[in-house]
Order: C-alpha cells, then structure tokens, then sequence
C-alpha cells in the first residue's frame, strides 16, 4: 500500500492537469458520484457529522492496525472530496493517520472546503478521521 | 405628502448601483453579482463616508461632555434618532430605541415585556415563516415562565393561513410575532390585518421587519403594531446597529433590561433611578459611529423615491422568475401573491450547496442553506434552498448572469 | 517573549499622535487639546481604513455563506477573535465573546451567571470605585434573587481598603466585580490579589477592564480572573464593539442570555439546541466591520511597546500633576499609588461645569461631572470632578495648554 | 414694563459689543456672580431641575397676570444665563411667556448652552418657565 505522501503526491499530479476550476469541478463531482456509498443503515445520527451546508456520515473500521474509512455525504462536491481523502486515508495505518499533515487539499486549490467556515462536515470529518487514527489504534472495530 | 415634497425629484433608482463600491469588484475573477441583500445589503459611499467623517472629524463620547466635539457627536446621534424617526412615522423620538440589530430587539422586548406580563398558562403566538431571531427569544421566556408557543400555518404558496390564525386568537395569547417579509420565502404578511386582528383581543403584537425596511415604506402608525424591530445592516447601513420602536406607553412600563452607564438617572448603591425613554434602554456607550451612519443610509434611500424602488425590485423579481422557469428542473418554493424580490429554488438533481459552490465559481452570490428558518424548511420537507435576493442596486444583467450560471450548474452537476 | 519576537522593532510612542486625524482638527478655533481619553479614546488611520476596507470590497453576512464574500468576511471576523484572545492572552478563542461593549459583557454575566448560580441571602461585593455599569446590572439581578450589594470603601488617597475587603469575604459572597482601573481617580486596583483572596472563598471575580487594555498589559491568565470585560471604543477601535472574556468551564456551564441567529444548532418550535462556545452568546448578526476594526485596532497597538506607552503615559500623568498643582486653589481627588493617566481635580471657588466650559472656549476637551461614579462622588462629597484623562498619543504640549488654560479660566471665574 | 421682544433686542445690542467669546464670559460670569439669589430655604429638590452638569432651582409667583421668577444654579456661568432669561421673562404677561420665542440666545451665540444634550438644566428650566406661562394664568402662587 502506498503511504500517505505518496498518495497525496499522486492527486496533486492528477490535478495539475486541468487548466481551470471549471475541469477541476467536474472531476470531483465525478468523483463524488462514483464514491462507492456507506450502507443506507449506516447513514444514521450515529455517523453523521453536522454541517450546515451539507451532511457528512462516516464511518471507520479497523483491521490490524489500519483503519478503513467508508463516508458520504448529501451533496456531490462535499462527496468528492470525501473521495479524494478517502483515498489518501483508508487502509493507512491508525498512526500514520492521526499525525498526517493533508497538504494536498491546499495544493489542488481545494482549501475554502476544508475551511471550518464553510460548515460543509468536511473540517469536522478530517478532524473525526484523525481522531480515529489517534484513539483507536488498539480496538478491534469503531 | 405636502405640495413641497412632491416637487422633490428623485434619483432614478437604476443609478443607485454605481454608490456601491463593492458591486464594481470581482469575485473568482469575475465581475461580482450580489443577490443575497436579505443576509445583508451592501453600503453606498455615502454610509462608508459616514464614518471615516465620524471617526476623523466628530468622535467623541455622547451625552455627558461638555466641550464642543462631544457636543457635535450628541447632536449628530440624536439628529439619527429623529430621522429614524420620520423614517418609521413614529410620533416621538422618545419610542426610538437604538440597538445591535432585530435579534437584540426582539430579545428585549421579549425579556423586558415579557417578564413583566407574561402569565403562565398563556400563548405566544409566532408564524412557520420566522426566523430563528423570533422564535428562539420567544421560547425561551415561554419556558421561564411557562406559556406555549402556537405557530400560524402556511398555504401552499408560503402565505400565512388567516383563517387559522383567526381560530388560534384567543384570551390566553399573550404576544403574537410574525415578520413583515419572510427572508426564505419573500412573502410579504398582512401586517395591517394581523394586528388589527390581534388587537380585538388586546393582544400586543410585535412585527420583525428586518427584511421591510429596505423595501417597502414602513408607517408603524398604519400598521399599528405595538413595537416594530429592524437591522441597519439590512438597508444599506453598518452592521452593529438597529432599532426597537414601541408604543410609548408600553415602553414606559416595560422595566429596564441591561444597567449601566446612560439608562440611569442617579445611583446609590441602595437605590437606582431610571432615565427616561429612551435611554432607559439603552445601557453603556452606544454605537455611536453605527447609529449616525443608519442616519446617513437613511438619507440614501431618501433620495429614491420608496414606490420606484419597489418596482424596480417587483421588475426584477418577475424576469428572475421567469428566466430560472425557463431552466429544467427548476422549482420554486414561496410563490406568494404579495412578495418581496426573494427567489428560492431548488433545481431537481442537485443539492442547494453543490449549485452554491458552482454559482460562487462563476461570480454570483446568493445563499443556501436554512437561512435561519429551519422549521420552515422542515416543513417543506427540504434541507434548504437556493436564495437570490434583490436589492434596489441590482440590474436585470445580474438575472441573466444568474440564470446562464444556474444552467451550467445543472449541466455539470445532473 | 520568544527570541524572535525580541527582534521586532517597536515604533517610537510619541509618532502615534500623527496617525490619528482627528488630533490635528480644531475646536471652537483652536488646535484641539483632546484630554478625553477615558470616555472614548481617539481612533487612528489604521482603524479607519479597516472599515471603509470592510465595507467597500469585503461586506457579506458572516458564517452560512458559501460564496467567497461570505467567506472572507468569516475569515476576517474569526481572525479578529483570535486577535483578542491573543491581546489579553487568553487560552482559546472560544472564551472570546463579542459584545457591545463592556457594559453587555457585565450585564451578559450578571443576567446568565446570576441567573443559574445566584441564592437568595447572598452576597455581591463591589466597591466604591465603580462605575455605574459595573454597579447597575448587579443590582438589578440582586434585587430579582434576593442578594445583598457590599462595597468595598476607599483610603482617602483612592484606593481600595485591602483589610477590609479581607474581612468581608465570607462563603455567603456569590461574586465579587471590581474594574481594573477606576476611570474617575485613576487607580490600578491589584486585581491579581483581589482574585487571589476571592478564590480562597471560591467566589467568582469579574474584573471590569474597560479602562484598562489601552494603557497596560493585560494578561487574563496571570489575574485568573473568572470574567474580564472591555470595550473597543476605550482602546482605539470602534463604538458598539467589546469582548466579554470568561473562562471556560463558566461559560460552558451559562444558560445563553440572548436567542436568535449564529447561537443555536437546530431549531424546531419544541426545541432548540444550543451552539457551541463562543456562539452560544453571540445572537442575531454581530457588529461584524466593528469586530475587524477592533482587530485592526489591537494590530495597531502591536505597533508599540505596552510597556513604552505606560511610561510615556506615566510621564504625562507626573507633569500633568506637577504644572496643575502649580495653580493656585487646585485640589486632586485620586492619589493613588499605582495610578493611570488620569487626573482629576477641582478648583477651589469654581464649578467643574464652569470651567469645562472655559477649557472648551480654548479647544481644551476634559470632561466634567461625576463620570458615570455617582456614588463615589457622593462619598468624597463632591458634585463631580474636572478630569483630564490622557492616553498615548497625548504630548506633553497638551498638559502645558491645559495647565495655561486652567489658570485663565481661574482669574475668569474666581 | 419692556416686552420681551424688547428685552431680547437690548440684550443683543448689549451683546454686540464685545469682540470675542472672553468678553462675552466675563460678562456672563459678572452676572452669574450678581444674580440676586433665590433664598436658601427654596433651594430643595422641590425646585430642583436635574441637570447632570450643574443643578438649577426655579420658583415662580404670579401677581395680577404677570409671573415673577426667581432662580439660581450651582454653576457661574449657568447661573449668567439664568439672570438674562429672568430679565426677558420675569415680570412678563403669562401668555406672553408660554408664546415667547427665545431667539436672543441663539442671537448672542450661546445656543449651546439651551442645548437639550448639554444636561445643565437649562432646557428644563426654559420649558418649566413657558409652562407656568401657559398653565398657570389663573393660580396665584406656585
Ligand atoms: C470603568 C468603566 N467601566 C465600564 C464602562 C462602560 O463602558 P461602555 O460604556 O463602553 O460599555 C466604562 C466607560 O465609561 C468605564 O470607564
Ligand atoms: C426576518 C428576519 N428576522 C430577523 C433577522 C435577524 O436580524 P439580525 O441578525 O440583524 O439581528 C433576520 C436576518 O437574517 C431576518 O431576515
């Protein structure tokens, strides 16, 4: 599996080839409509993330000591994004998760989503997501 | 109207725009289209001057000083008072309350007259249209002192349910509150009615106009109400100020709700008497800078004749109804027969925030979400909507800007 | 201080003056003398600029915006939070709360505080140097809960009677709420060791530091104060703008005071959840340009060395004392040790009205009367004092107009 | 007796003759300092006109249709603008003082000193001296 770096490398290079926001947007709304869905029975108050924008479920499971992300969200750019972290995060190990460093949303120009101003869930999700790689390095499943 | 003042010519409002720095900025690098004036408006050069004059020629401390600028910095803030005033058709500056916006307006009037004549067992009544700020000051005096909160129902087309709302008056009400515009919906109320309906009971009403004032002229002699809220920041003037008008006789009785400097008439520490209207109400240093630039926002609109720019905003409202109508998918919600230039939408396929985020892309502000109104979106049933909101600075270009936004929008996102 | 923060390079106090346009206007023909520091201080370019910025390329309603507009103005606001936690050196930016100015800080306290914790027969010990809006707002919640108010007395220099404080507290005191600086004698109060000796008893203490933060340091941690209270309009920002700062685990536990718009999470007509901190207290959109200009302001005092500006204020303060009591029949009221640069005094034979009228005819702005400390005035016996208050952009050319003045107005009057 | 629209032209002549603000204190302080006093014992908070700056007291009699007014301040120079309304009004008609228009004050440039914000008590009094006027024509004393 490839590491976190690596993987952040991988979508900063795929992003450099689109010249303007319009192809960059209709690449993650591609993305978020492919992202393969959480189960419609996890999509709860349990999972969610509270955004006011839109709405975040997620959910975490963990094997050995890699945690495995599945998430979504009502809107389709918010679910793109999703994509984009999700790839770069799950099946990475608990440790690895809870002290990365998620460069990659500045450098594709992606920032004012994960901005906490936003209130989309993405901010609160990417906080929930390394909180999983921190606390749970040693539970069977979240 | 005198002879006099119909002699008075006008500005034609279609000008209004070029008094606004920011419309002449970009957003993303296009040419900015501002449609989200009911969140807040922009503020023409005359306000912004307001300011840079108050704070580099006339700020001193009000009430107290002696010496020439704090004079100068009384007189310019209660002159404001007097032209808030005759912009409301009050009978005396005495009912002219200075505040921090609608919120806080309504928060006093439900503290102070609420604590003081709220019984439990009584109603309150609020409309399904309002806005967080007249339902959540509500609710929770309701809760202190043990009155229930009734709801006016709406029809299909977002209007309140008269008929319904006859049936629910009754001895036990205690307040009724609805807005005068509906900020999701546009839905202008019958505001005359409500409290002439209201009053056959004796019951106090208290109208939220933050989304009138800019808008419509408002004669709170003619509508009657007891007390009359509204938001500088919401007709071209800063953020920071507002206004609570209420009959004096209410005022008068209501008891003080914040202490401090200015509402006082002496202090012991065994005893305090109050100062008369309205500075009973009005605790600490006020937004002096805030309270004389509403003065200077209010000489903008001054300067445009009220009916024109309601045209103006119907002309806009029209041709932005008719051009999102031409877009598949489109659906509007709020489609009263009195309405304000609101416009909120949903395209079929698409999620309010996606079509936000695209529509910011291309330059266009409008907002998405609840817009404060959660309990109206949740009885339509939706997450929230797409609103474009018109000012009397906008033109028909930014509707079609809106509307070639919106279509590639849906393109990209369906 | 980290090592590099020892690099910066501090401009020179005495240049402040220039950035300030109003200083160099005139009243009533002659250069203005502004020695009115402590009603509202003046407000420099910087300040200035920050709003006419704001409104002319970055005004939009803060928080539930997707668009850029929105976006910027949120960053900006939040930005501005995080420069006042880090001004008075808070731990988070969620003990920042916006206010109006200190007076609805106190009043916010009093009313959610008092509310939840406040039990019939207790006690609230002020003291006799307070202003009225640290003494009002107690009141009001003691009378509604049935406490006692207890004053801390003075020494005839115009400090606070430590002994006496010692033996007042007791486990019946529910609050003790004395200001950092008294604005009508001047005194620094030692409110480290006022908190100090009121935790022993786990009483909570509000220090109300609306004179404070444009003349000194200050260090919420280090006074471990419970609350601490100011005003933008007294340190070089805008009116209708303060910050309530509270600790934590306080404000947490509060009931929120005002409802509406930014302070819920969901609103239904059953029930409504609360935001988290510091949003649970801001309700209804806040005075947005005048939180950034606050922030402007507190930038614009980084310019200088705090400890710079107390001495050259130190400076004024001795030569102020020194050429007034030169004049013959000049009496001071406020002696204290640790003292602002603040003077307050009379002159045998006249009437503090009388000659605030004389030093206004001379471009001269002091204040005049009780400032706002009726019981203080009544205990030194007094109808009011003339107060020249200076801040740092004040020259000692300023106390040589002053003093030539006084000694005018006195043949004049006397 | 002169009428008050005499009284006020004498004043403004008066007036007239001083070169600067200096003069026209001094003067003003001169007869602040000269105003016969009411006596101590109608100095009480029955007469009292708050005034945040300076306290002023008012008693009024009426004689035949005329009314008298004695009154006195706490402040000199409030005290000076005390003594010229007595001398425009005291001893006038009653309905010749609730109709009176003041006009000399702005004339001699003391405007200021009327000023509601200015809280010396001034305005009060002025208005308190119109409504004996015009309330009490027919009592005889107050
Ligand atoms: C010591 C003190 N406390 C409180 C206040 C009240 O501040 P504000 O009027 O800005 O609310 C003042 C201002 O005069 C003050 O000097
Ligand atoms: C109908 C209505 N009421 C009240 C408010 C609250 O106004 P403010 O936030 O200025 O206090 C708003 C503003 O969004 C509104 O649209």
């Amino acid at each position: 599996m490839k590491s976190i770096e690596d993987k952040q490398r991988e979508i900063i290079e795929d992003f450099s080839l689109f010249d303007d926001w319009m192809q960059k947007y209709e690449y993650i709304i591609d993305l978020g409509k492919s992202l393969p869905l959480i189960e419609e029975e996890y999509k709860t108050d349990e999972y969610l993330i509270k955004g006011c924008q839109s709405r975040v479920w997620l959910r975490a499971e963990i094997k050995d000591d890699r945690v495995y992300f599945k998430a979504d969200s009502d809107a389709v750019i918010t679910r793109g994004i999703i994509a984009l972290l999700i790839r770069v995060l799950s099946g990475q190990k608990a440790v690895d998760i809870g002290g990365s460093d998620l460069y990659f949303i500045d450098r594709i120009g992606l920032k004012e989503h994960l901005s906490p101003t936003r209130s989309n869930g993405l901010t609160s999700m990417v906080k929930q997501m390394k909180y999983y790689g921190i606390g749970l390095q040693n539970k069977e499943t979240v | 109207m005198t002879a006099e003042s119909t002699l008075v010519k006008h500005r034609p409002v279609i000008e209004s725009r070029n008094d606004f720095p920011i419309l002449s900025t970009r957003m993303n690098g296009r040419d900015l289209v501002f449609l989200d004036s009911a969140a807040s408006t922009q503020k023409p050069q005359m306000v912004i001057d307001s300011l840079r004059k108050y704070y580099s020629e006339q700020n001193a401390n009000v009430h107290r000083g002696v010496y020439a600028l704090s004079q100068t910095a009384t007189h310019l803030f209660e002159q404001s008072r007097l032209k808030v005033k005759d912009f409301i058709g009050a009978t005396s500056e005495r009912e002219i309350v200075f505040v921090r916006g609608a919120t806080e307006g309504i928060n006093l009037v439900a503290q102070s007259f609420g604590r003081k004549y709220f019984k439990p067992g009584g109603e309150i009544i609020l409309s399904q249209l309002e806005h967080h700020s007249n339902i959540v000051p509500w609710q929770m005096i309701a809760e202190e002192k043990g009155l229930a909160i009734k709801v006016i129902p709406i029809n299909e087309k977002g209007e309140l349910r008269m008929d319904v709302f006859e049936k629910m008056l009754s001895e036990k009400v205690q307040m009724v509150a609805v807005n005068h515009i509906s900020n999701a919906l546009g839905t202008i109320n019958p505001v005359k009615k409500i409290t002439e309906m209201a009053h056959r009971y004796h019951i106090p009403v208290l109208i939220d106009g933050a989304q009138a004032t800019s808008h419509c002229a408002v004669d709170v002699q003619d509508i009657d109400a007891d007390f009359y809220v509204f938001s500088g920041h919401k007709m071209f003037g800063p953020t920071g100020i507002g206004v609570l008008w209420g009959k004096e006789k209410w005022l008068d009785a209501m008891p003080p709700w914040q202490g401090g400097g200015e509402m006082i008439q002496t202090v012991t520490f065994e005893k305090t008497t109050y100062n008369e209207l309205p500075f009973k109400f009005e605790a600490g240093t006020p937004n002096i800078a805030g309270s004389i630039a509403l003065g200077a926002a209010i000489d903008y609109i001054g300067q445009f004749d009220m009916t024109e720019i309601h045209a103006h905003e119907q002309a806009l409202l029209e041709y932005c109804t008719d051009k999102l109508s031409e877009i598949k998918g489109v659906k509007f919600y709020g489609t009263a027969a009195q309405k304000a230039s609101v416009v909120s939408f949903l395209v079929e396929g698409t999620h309010p925030y996606d079509l936000g985020v695209i529509l910011d892309k291309m330059g266009i502000a409008v907002r998405t979400g609840h817009h404060c109104t959660q309990p109206l979106m949740d009885y339509l049933g939706i997450p929230g909507t797409v609103r474009a909101s018109m000012a009397m600075y906008n033109h028909m270009e930014d509707i079609d800007r809106l509307a070639e936004a919106v279509t590639k929008a849906r393109l990209m996102l369906c």
